[in-house]
């Protein structure tokens, strides 16, 4: 875990920006994302694990 | 077309709830992130290392699958992490605020 | 990985299913899944990362 | 009441899309499994290893965090793991059949 993490430069991170890989990365991970975020019902909200709290809205 | 992909993070990164998002290579490498730099690192490093684990994991149990989404729920917030072959999204979000008011 | 991997045997997995720590666990746990399960909207559904099929129903 | 457990088990796993479920424990033992004892063994293993993984890599990003829900999904299936301190919960399901029709 102490290897050597280098941080991208300037310039790799232009090259990588620019290719169309990349921008077909982005754009449908980017869709995948925005649409989980979308998700108006929180299956969680009402419940920690260990903790039992009681309500039903389905 | 750069400013694309900077319009994409910024509409992302203005979500409700949206607490940072993150583009690494496939090295755990940051391309973009709006986290603080200490913190993009140490994002890069360990969730890349998650999601190699997490593949090993899901072609051990059948190598004809692979892991295409991965949502970690966490008492704080939620990370979600989209994956392929080279690149990876990383967004963490805080459900509390996107759900709730 | 090649470590000794041995199953409960029936009077241990007895023992720890009438725990209340564990019908507590089953409780919430199942309950928490059974929401998940009941998201009607699929996030991924049009989606493969990669293959961009184009689809918007917000 | 074991018959309880069991008929909740039963109740998920009817589920439409639900291919199976499983408890296991801190050691990745199983306590209930609907899947065979092959994959049950295989799941055990695997995804308690990935669950501590997770754990551990929440924790060091954080250490006043937790893992609360963990959704992997692959390109045949979701698995959903719900963890607490000592048990796990995995339900593998097919998204495709639970949304579509």
């Amino acid at each position: 875990k102490s290897e050597e993490f280098r941080d991208l430069t300037e310039e790799e991170r232009k090259m990588i920006v620019s290719t169309p890989e990349f921008l077909d990365f982005v754009d449908t991970s980017s869709k995948v994302v925005e649409r989980a975020l979308n998700e108006k019902y929180d299956f969680m909200k009402d419940y920690t694990l260990g903790v039992d709290v009681e309500s039903d809205e389905s | 077309m750069p400013s694309e992909v900077d319009d994409t993070l910024k509409r992302l990164s203005n979500r409700k709830g949206v607490k940072g998002v993150v583009i690494l290579n496939g090295d755990g490498q940051a391309i973009r992130s709006t986290l603080d730099p200490e913190l993009t690192v140490k994002y890069g490093r360990l969730i890349s290392s998650l999601v190699q684990q997490t593949r090993t994991t899901i072609s051990t149990l059948d190598d004809q699958n692979d892991l295409t989404f991965l949502r970690v729920r966490t008492k704080k917030h939620e990370i979600m992490i989209a994956p392929d072959r080279e690149y990876l999204l990383i967004v963490v979000q805080n459900p509390a605020e996107t759900m709730q008011a």
